[in-house]
C-alpha cells in the first residue's frame, strides 16, 4: 500500500512538498492558479509580533544560477495575519507553518504565545535573524543563544515546532544538535547564505539593505551538504531547502536525509512547480515500488 | 473589459522582428483572449550564464491568438531573448497584474510614453479607436531611432505628439516642456503614462500643478510577477510598501510616491 | 602618469590578477598557450612537505555556475616543486606565490622554512586544512588556531605572508582580525565553500570524497560580501577570490576592498582569461581616468 | 605527423547533422592544420540553466578547416549543444592531449570501439587508407541503431567486425567475445582502442592475456582538457595519479590502471 503521506514526529504532512516562508506569500496570491491545499504544507512569510514595513528598494538582484533578497521581512503582523489570512488557508484546509521571527527573545515567545491559541499546525522559528539586545548578533549563529530562543519558545508552544537553521555559521551540526536538546521537534536548513551585489557603475550594493540572502540552485550543492552533515548528528526529522528545482534535486535531499523539503525561489521563476512536483515525486516513489517518501529518507551511502 | 485568466503557456514564437536602436517585436502564440493595456507577462527568457529569473515586459498588441512584446536589448536576458528563433518555444506567464482604466470611457485622454513605455499605447491605441474616440500620444525619446510603431500608430489614427533630446525628431527638448507648451491654458482630461522613473515622476508633478486625473504604469526589479516575493514594491500614500506586480504596475499617481 | 602595479605591502605585482592556487598548475600546463610572465603573480597548487597523492576519482563535478572539487591537494612536495617546478617560473620571471598547506602545524613551519631560502616572492597559508592533531578540525575555522599558525610561519618566513581564508565560518571578520594581529601581510579570500551533490542513481556523492568546495561564478556574491566585510575590519592589504569571470566582476571585488583579485575556475573554461581580464582592466582604468587600480580599491558606498 | 599548436577559437557551426540514437554530427569551421586520432577538444556548449564547464570531446575528422565532432546527447550540456544551428559559433580548444601512435607504422593494427568511441577511428581509418595499410575495426554496441560512421568506413576500405548486445547487427554478444573468436590461433599485432571505461578494463584483460600492445583512450570527467584542475586522473603502473587529458587520454594499456 503507498502511503504519500509524510510524518515529522507529530506533523502529518500530506506529502512532503512544502513552499518556503516567503515565497508563497500567505496562500492567497498564486490562488486562481495553484490548489494551494495540494501542498504537503505551506510556511507562511515570516511573521512579527508587530507588522513591518521592510526594506527600501531594490530588495531583489538577480545572481549567477541565484538570487539575493533583502525583502527585510515585511509582513502584516501576526494578529493581522490570523485575522485576515489564515481564514482562507483554513477554508481550504491547509497545512500551515506559521514562520516567525522577533527581535528579541520575548518577541519569539510572545507570537508563539498567540500562534498556541491559533489553527496553525505548526512554527517554523526563523532564528537568522539579528537579535537586538545581543548587539546584532544573529540568534541562529549563536549554539546558545539557537538553544535558548527554541527552549522558551517550546515552553509556550504545544504543537509541532520546526527550527529553521543558518548556513552562515562554522559548524551547522552543533547548532543542529543544541536545537534539538532544546526541544525541537524538527529542523529546517537552509536559510539563505549572506551575500552581495555591486553595482560598479554607482559603486553602491544592487540592493539598498547591502547584504542580502543568496537563495536558488546556486546554493544547493551548500544545502545538500548540511542536510547530509546534520543527518549524521540528529535524531529529529530534517526538512531540506535550496535550490530546488527538479525531481532530481528532491532526490538528492532526500537521500541525505530529508524527510520533507522546500520549494523556494523556483516559485517565483514557475509558479505551477510546487503541484508538479508534487506529481513527480509520486509517480517516481510508485515507479521505484517505494511504499512511501520515508524509504528513500537518508539512503546515502559512502559518506 | 472582461479580465483574462493568468495562465502559464509555452508559447511558439511566431515572429522576431528587429528594429532600430536594439528593439525587437516578439510575436508569441499565447492564445490569451485579451488583455487591458499595461498589464505585463514574465517570460522565461533563456537561462543562459546563470540567468535565472523570467523577466517582465509589458503586453503591446494582441492579434487573434498572437500577443505582441516590444523589448530593448538591454543586459543578458534580452540580448539571450532576442538570439531565439521563429519555432522555438518561450514561457510566458499573463497577463499579470492591473493596466490603466477608463480607456473607452474618458474623451480626451492622452499618453505620456519614454522608451518601451510606449509598448501598452499600441493595443490601448486600437481599443481607443474601436470605441471611436480620438488619442493622442506624446512620446519622448532620446533620439529619433528610439521612436517605435510610428507607423503603427499612424494607422489607428493616433496624433503623435513627438519630442526628442536631441532635437532629431519633433520637439527639441523634454516631454513636459512639450506638454507644458500644448496645455498653457487647459489641462487633459485624463493622462496614461509609462516610461522610465524619471518620466513618471515629472508626470506626476506636471498632472498634480494641472490638477489632473493621471495613471502611471511603473516599472521595479520583479521576482515572481505574481505578488509573492515582495520584490517589487513602491510606497503608496500612506508610506506603507505595495507591490508593483499586484497592486500595480498601473497605478493612480496620487496614490503612489514616486 | 598610469601605474599598472599593485603594491600589497611589500609584495609587488606588475598588474592586480593573481592565477589562483589550484587552477593554473605549477605555470606550465598553459606555456604554449599563454605567457605566464604577464600574470600580476601565479599562486602555486597547494605544496606540502611531502609529495601527495590526492583523492580517488571522481574528484569534480559541475554544479549550477560552479562546481565543486576534491582533488586532495595532490602535489608533488615543496622540495620537488622547487627542483623542478620553480625553475621555469624563475626563468620567465614570474612572481611567483607559493600556496602551502600542512596537517599540523610543525608541517607548516618546515615548509615556510624551505621556503624562506627560495626565490618565491610570497606564501600563501591555505589554512582551509583538517589538523591532523586537533581532531580534523579545520585550522582555518577556529580563530585562535588561524593565528597560532600565522604568528609561527611569521617567524619563520620573511617575505610576504598571504593568509587565505575560509568562507565556512560564522565570521570571517573576527578570523581576518586575528590573523593581522598574529602578523599576516594580507589576506586572500575566498577559498571554496563545502558542498555536495548526490547522484541519485547510485545514492552516493558525486565525488568519492563525499564532500568538495564550490567555486566558480555561484559563490562570487558570497565572496563579494566577506571582501566588503573584512574591509571594514582590517588595516591590510585584501586579496578577492570568488568567481571571477569578466571586468565587471574584478570591478566589484575591487570597490569591495581588495588590492587584487585571483582569477580561478574561469582559468578552466576559458584559459586566456587571465590574460583578457588584465587587458580589459587596464584599459577601463585608463579609460575612466584613474591613474592606478589603487583608486578603485575600497571606493565602496552606501555599505 | 606534426603536431599542431593549441588554439582556442570561436567557430563556425557549418553542419549539425542529427543521426539514430540521438547521435550528432557537427561540423566547426576550426582551422586546426591536423590532429592525432585520439586527441580531442574541450567545447564550450551553450551556458544552460548553469552549465559552466566545457565538455571534451574527440575529434573524429579533419576536412580541409573543418572539424567534426560526433557526440551523443546524454545531458544537458549536449542537449544544448544540439540545439545550437548552423550559422551560429562554439568557443573549440584543442587539439589537447596525446592521440594513437603507431598508425601509420603498425601493418596489423585493428581497432576496438564501444558507443562514441568510434570517433577517433574515423580520422583513424583515412590515415590508414593513406598510408595503404589495412584496418579492421571490432566495433561493439547495444543495439544496431547505436552503430554510426558505417557507410563512411565502407568508403574507406576498412573491414567492420560488428556485435551487438541484442543481435540486431552482426555478432550476438560481448566485442570480447567475437575478439575470441576471431583471434583464437593468434594475436592482433597492435590494439587501438576507444569506448567505455567496462570495455577498456575487458580489452586491457584480453591484450595482456594475448600478450598484444593495446593503446586505451579513457573517459574521465575533465574540468579543464589542459592539465591545471587535476580533475581526471586515472592511476599509472606506479600507483600515481597523471591526468587522462595531458597525459593521455590514450595511454599504453600496461602503464594504466583501468
Ligand atoms: C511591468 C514591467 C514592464 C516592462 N515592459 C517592458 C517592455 O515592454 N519592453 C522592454 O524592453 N522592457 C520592459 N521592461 C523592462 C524589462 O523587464 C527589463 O529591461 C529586462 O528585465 C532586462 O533584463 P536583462 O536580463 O536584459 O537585463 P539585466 O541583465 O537584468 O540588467 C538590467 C539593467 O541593469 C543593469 N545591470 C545589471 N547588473 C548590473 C550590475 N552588476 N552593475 C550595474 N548595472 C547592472 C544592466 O546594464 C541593464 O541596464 C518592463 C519592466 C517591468 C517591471
Ligand atoms: C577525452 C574524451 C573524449 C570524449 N569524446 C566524446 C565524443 O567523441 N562524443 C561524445 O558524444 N562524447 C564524448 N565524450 C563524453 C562527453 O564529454 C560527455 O558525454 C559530455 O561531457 C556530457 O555532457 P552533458 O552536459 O551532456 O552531460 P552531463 O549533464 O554532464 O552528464 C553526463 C552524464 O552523467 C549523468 N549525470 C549527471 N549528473 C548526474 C546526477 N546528479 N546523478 C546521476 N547522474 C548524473 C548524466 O545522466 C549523463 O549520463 C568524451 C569524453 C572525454 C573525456
Ligand atoms: C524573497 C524571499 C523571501 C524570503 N523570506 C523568508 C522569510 O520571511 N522567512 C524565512 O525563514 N525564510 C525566508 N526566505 C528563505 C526561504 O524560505 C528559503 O529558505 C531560501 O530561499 C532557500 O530556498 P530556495 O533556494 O529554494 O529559495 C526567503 C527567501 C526569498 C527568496
Ligand atoms: C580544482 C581546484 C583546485 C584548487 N586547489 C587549491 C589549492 O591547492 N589551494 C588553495 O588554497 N586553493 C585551491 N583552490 C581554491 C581556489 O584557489 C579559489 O580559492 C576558489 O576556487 C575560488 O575561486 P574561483 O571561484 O575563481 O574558482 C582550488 C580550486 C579548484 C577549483
Ligand atoms: S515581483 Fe514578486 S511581488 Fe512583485
Ligand atoms: S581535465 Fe583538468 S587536469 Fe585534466
Amino acid at each position: 500500500m503507498f502511503d504519500y503521506s509524510v510524518k515529522l514526529k507529530n506533523l502529518k504532512l500530506k506529502n512532503p512538498v512544502i513552499a518556503a516562508s516567503g515565497t508563497f506569500g500567505y496562500g492567497e496570491e498564486l490562488n486562481d492558479f495553484f490548489p494551494v491545499e495540494n501542498l504537503g504544507a505551506l510556511s507562511t512569510k515570516g511573521l512579527s509580533l508587530k507588522p513591518r514595513l521592510g526594506n527600501p528598494m531594490p530588495r531583489i538582484i538577480e545572481t549567477p544560477s541565484g538570487m539575493i533578497n533583502a525583502i527585510g521581512l515585511q509582513n502584516v503582523g501576526v494578529e493581522a495575519f490570523l485575522e485576515k489570512k489564515l481564514p482562507l488557508l483554513e477554508k481550504r484546509q491547509v497545512t500551515v507553518i506559521a514562520n516567525i521571527f522577533g527581535n528579541t527573545l520575548e518577541e519569539y515567545i510572545e507570537i508563539a504565545k498567540i500562534l498556541e491559541s491559533s489553527s496553525v499546525a505548526a512554527i517554523e522559528l526563523n532564528i537568522s535573524c539579528p537579535n537586538v539586545k545581543a548587539g546584532g548578533m544573529e540568534f541562529g549563529n549563536d549554539p546558545k543563544m539557537a538553544a535558548v530562543v527554541t527552549e522558551e519558545v517550546r515552553k509556550v508552544f504545544s504543537r509541532h515546532l520546526m527550527v529553521k537553521l543558518s548556513p552562515n555559521v562554522t559548524s551547522i551540526v552543533e547548532i543542529a544538535k543544541k536545537v534539538e536538546a532544546a526541544g525541537a521537534d524538527s529542523l529546517s536548513l537552509i536559510n539563505t547564505v549572506t551575500a552581495m551585489v555591486i553595482n560598479t557603475q554607482s559603486k553602491k550594493p544592487m540592493i539598498a539593505n547591502g547584504v542580502g540572502g543568496l537563495s536558488g540552485p546556486a546554493i544547493r550543492p551548500i544545502a545538500v551538504r548540511m542536510v547530509a552533515q546534520t543527518y549524521q548528528a540528529v535524531k529529529i526529522p530534517i526538512v531540506g531547502i535550496g535550490g530546488i528545482t527538479e525531481l532530481n534535486d528532491i532526490l538528492e535531499f532526500m537521500i541525505a536525509g530529508a524527510a520533507a523539503i522546500q520549494i523556494g525561489t523556483s516559485n517565483f521563476t514557475k509558479p505551477k512547480i510546487a503541484q508538479e512536483l508534487i506529481d513527480q515525486l509520486q509517480n517516481h516513489l510508485k515507479t521505484e515500488g517505494l511504499s512511501s517518501p520515508q524509504e528513500l529518507v537518508g539512503t546515502l551511502e559512502g559518506f | 473589459m472582461k479580465a483574462s485568466l493568468i495562465q502559464d503557456r509555452l508559447c511558439d514564437v511566431v515572429y522576431q522582428i528587429p528594429l532600430s536602436a536594439n528593439y525587437y517585436r516578439l510575436g508569441l502564440h499565447s492564445q490569451i483572449d485579451q488583455f487591458t493595456p499595461g498589464q505585463f507577462a514574465m517570460l522565461a527568457v533563456p537561462q543562459i550564464a546563470g540567468v535565472l529569473l523570467r523577466r517582465p515586459f509589458s503586453l503591446a498588441k494582441q492579434d487573434g491568438p498572437i500577443t505582441e512584446i516590444l523589448y530593448k536589448v538591454v543586459g543578458k536576458g534580452t540580448q539571450a531573448l532576442s538570439q531565439v528563433d521563429v519555432g522555438k518555444k518561450i514561457w510566458m506567464l499573463g497577463p499579470l497584474g492591473h493596466g490603466f482604466n477608463e480607456i473607452e470611457k474618458i474623451n480626451e485622454g492622452i499618453a505620456v510614453a519614454g522608451g518601451y513605455g510606449i509598448a501598452p499605447f499600441y493595443e490601448l491605441a486600437q481599443i481607443r479607436k474601436n470605441a471611436q474616440k480620438p488619442f493622442t500620444i506624446y512620446y519622448g525619446a532620446r533620439t529619433q531611432s528610439d521612436l517605435l510603431y510610428l507607423e503603427q500608430f499612424a494607422e489607428l489614427g493616433v496624433t503623435l505628439k513627438i519630442s526628442t533630446e536631441d532635437g532629431s525628431m519633433g520637439f527639441h527638448g523634454k516631454i513636459t516642456d512639450l506638454l507644458n507648451q500644448d496645455f498653457a491654458e487647459r489641462a487633459p482630461q485624463k493622462i496614461w503614462s509609462c516610461g522610465p522613473m524619471g518620466l513618471l515622476s515629472a508626470i506626476k508633478k506636471w498632472s498634480a500643478a494641472k490638477q489632473t486625473d493621471v495613471e502611471l504604469s511603473i516599472e521595479e526589479a520583479m521576482g515572481c510577477g505574481t505578488g509573492i516575493c515582495l520584490g517589487c514594491v513602491v510606497k503608496d500614500q500612506n508610506g506603507q510598501y505595495i507591490r508593483a506586480c499586484k497592486e500595480g504596475p498601473v497605478f493612480n499617481g496620487a496614490s503612489i510616491d514616486v
